[in-house]
């Protein structure tokens, strides 16, 4: 029987190595897998890139792994937030190295990884700072940057609903990063409100099918911090 | 001269947003417009993070934790509204779907330039998510800004200083002293407010303006 | 008030002009418009590109269009079915030019055409006939066609619930190639079987957004001929 | 020599699919595997056109005309099944998210190269389908057919005579005669059916193979 449930969070970065590629869900306070990323703390696997689109809060989430100085490198559209201190912090040091991209960029960047597509053509950042050294074109007189696919290692992201076999239903903004990372990465380990029998999800609803997903863990729901 | 306040200035781009339009208002000032958007206009707001129909912030104690706008706020959808990722977020913006985006800006330069994500202070890390995306996709772009820094400098000007968001991608500027259309010949005035003059707003604007027609 | 509702069929393809490019969803006899398709015939306008995954089968969809003169061209991944009697005279014929499409490709194409993108390198058909006098690389010791992206001028599409802002859920495997081509097209027409009020329609199940649909038709639902 | 019949070849197949593995069967003699995955082996179907979870054939009546696969047939939707659009289904193939399909075959090369999609028969239109998707995209790709065409010749050669599918993307080959793997180092029979010889089958072959170890 295909059962993708585990036991802890704790177990389900278990295997998480130092220097690992990790994905992380979430938009803003808006579907974190704030539960993973504690445990992911906590298993201290150090010398992380982490691929988000922000670079966390005052001591929670990413910006935890910051502060415990886990974190090499930040693949990230919007990393200075109002409380983002920590990430501000490691830049100003130099102790942390940012690859700025913009949102757009990211998530189709991580979307054609998962999608087995070797690079795209973007008119986003055509002449500007940010298309800087990399391969442009001119098609039909508008520009465009070849931005090519964000793999990982792992991806940690948020759902609702899950079942067994590891299918996830967001709950309104909720979903932001998650669907794409959960296709980029090697193992996906998906943190949800609810694991359901096979079969109770809608199957009309269900935004990542389950083939994207490795480990489920169930949780209580956990409101975040404003 | 007279210089609309914020609240002003939202008023007078809410009036050039057409029935029926597709919206995406950026973080800060342009947030303002969606007040301003009368009854008889049926807007639906775009927020970047995978929202369509975006409603009025939550009564207190209503809020959800992942229903936000792009700007970290709570909100609530409206009835015909609906969610989606982020991928399909930014196809929407960056594949021309959007009627119009009103974002805020540090300086426009004369050809439509637009920078508004960075500016010459290496100091703080750079942030740029969804604007450049916003910038080449949006149909019509509008900017909404003061019309002169703090310290009034122009930021209208031939050229930007500052990194730039998209080249060639404004269509309108509305600032607190007047409304100015970026044609192929030039910066075109499209309205000054109250009785502000066009040498007075010429003499304040770092670039060639055309009157009013 | 925004409602995108039209009366019948007819009028929601009145405007299509002479050497229209067309896009029509469904995979086999699975969500597809007929009924739209029917009209597009009876209004008669020709020299059509069709971009769709298959060309008809029997006197049916696209198949009509093919017996009637009406198709100049036809971009599809298979074209030759049971009973695809009309693509295949018109292609013997030569009266029909076929570019032939690998349909992961083809979603994909249709895909960044509503996305912005300019073009994207896949494996898919690399060292294939598929891919003579297309540009090509080779990353990391695997080979990319470039491929770019299709757009169109109408797509008509098939979903099974509609609301008056042209929010769309599907039924089942109906979906297929119905969401990308309703964001490609300039102007996107939607048949469904039933229109609910706004607010009806799931928001979490909503898989195209109305903002890539421009007219919706309801009809009674129409079983098609397996 | 011994020669499976399709049920048998089809049965050899099954035999090679693991536990829990998401699986594409191709149209025509691959459908037949779904039959004898047996009750131990929990195996989830992907049909291209937009299912994951696909059950068995529905009771007369009970047909969907909107749930079919790929292959046109009406079937059902296991528990833990969902739907997604074509775009998304082709994200699974290529981006390397199946674990195994099984393809039929015109002719395989000693180098893994498939020409499944096109003969050198010009007066029949081209159909291609999502078989180079697959091809270039399933972790593992089996390739079922007849070791012969029906006169007699062989479909394993040095080179593919007929229009490639994808180059050097064939793992594991079942015919009626054997089971034989592509390796770095040739065609390496893993297993002759009955009492089969390999200089038997190595005669009906037109690529070199090594014998079973």
């Amino acid at each position: 029987m295909i059962d993708k449930r585990m036991a802890s969070c704790r177990e389900a970065v278990a295997d998480i190595p130092n220097g690992a590629r990790v994905m992380i869900g979430g938009f803003g306070s808006s579907g974190i897998p704030l539960r993973l990323i504690e445990a992911l703390r906590q298993h201290g696997a150090g010398d992380l890139t982490i691929i988000s689109n922000n670079a966390g809060v005052a001591e929670e989430g990413i910006a935890s792994l910051l502060r415990d100085g886990l974190v090499r490198k930040i693949v990230c559209s919007f990393p200075r937030s109002a409380g983002s201190v920590w990430f501000e912090k490691r830049y100003q040091e130099q102790s942390v190295e940012l690859e700025l991209v913009p949102q757009g960029t990211l998530s189709e960047r991580i979307r054609i990884a998962g999608a087995g597509i070797g690079g795209f053509l973007t008119p986003t950042g055509y002449g500007t700072r940010l298309a800087e050294g990399k391969e442009t074109r001119v098609i039909d007189g508008k520009g465009y940057v070849l931005e090519m696919p964000l793999h990982a290692d792992y991806a940690l992201v948020r759902a609702a609903q899950a079942d067994p076999w590891g299918n996830l239903i967001y709950d309104t903004a909720g979903r932001n990063f998650n669907p794409m990372m959960a296709m980029a990465a090697q193992v996906t380990i998906a943190e949800v409100d609810t694991v359901r029998a096979l079969g109770e999800l809608n199957a009309e609803q269900v935004v990542t099918p389950g083939i994207f997903v490795n480990r489920v863990v169930a949780q209580e729901r956990q409101h975040v911090a404003a | 001269m007279l210089r609309l306040n914020p609240e002003q200035m939202a008023q007078r781009v809410a009036a050039d947003i057409p029935d029926g339009s597709y919206v995406n208002l950026g973080i800060g000032l342009p947030t303002k417009v969606a007040n301003y958007v009368s009854g008889d206009q049926q807007v639906i707001y775009h927020s970047e993070n995978g929202i369509l129909g975006v409603g009025p912030a939550p009564a207190t104690g209503q809020e959800n934790p992942n229903l936000i706008n792009a700007g970290k706020q709570h909100v609530t959808l409206l009835p015909g509204g609906c969610y989606f990722d982020n991928a399909e977020s930014f196809a929407m913006m960056r594949g021309g779907h959007l009627d119009i985006a009103v974002l805020g800006a540090f300086q426009v330069s004369e050809r439509g330039d637009l920078a508004n994500w960075a500016t010459d202070n290496d100091q703080f890390p750079p942030a740029v998510g969804g604007a450049m995306d916003l910038a080449v996709g949006a149909r019509r772009l509008f900017v909404m800004m003061r019309h002169n820094t703090r310290d009034d400098q122009p930021k209208i000007l031939e050229a930007c200083s500052y990194p730039l968001t998209g080249a060639g991608v404004v269509s309108r500027i509305f600032t607190d002293l007047a409304v100015i259309d970026v044609t192929p010949k030039g910066l075109q005035v499209v309205e000054l407010f109250g009785d502000n003059r066009f040498d007075e707003v010429q003499a304040v604007t770092g670039a060639r303006l055309l009157p009013p027609v």
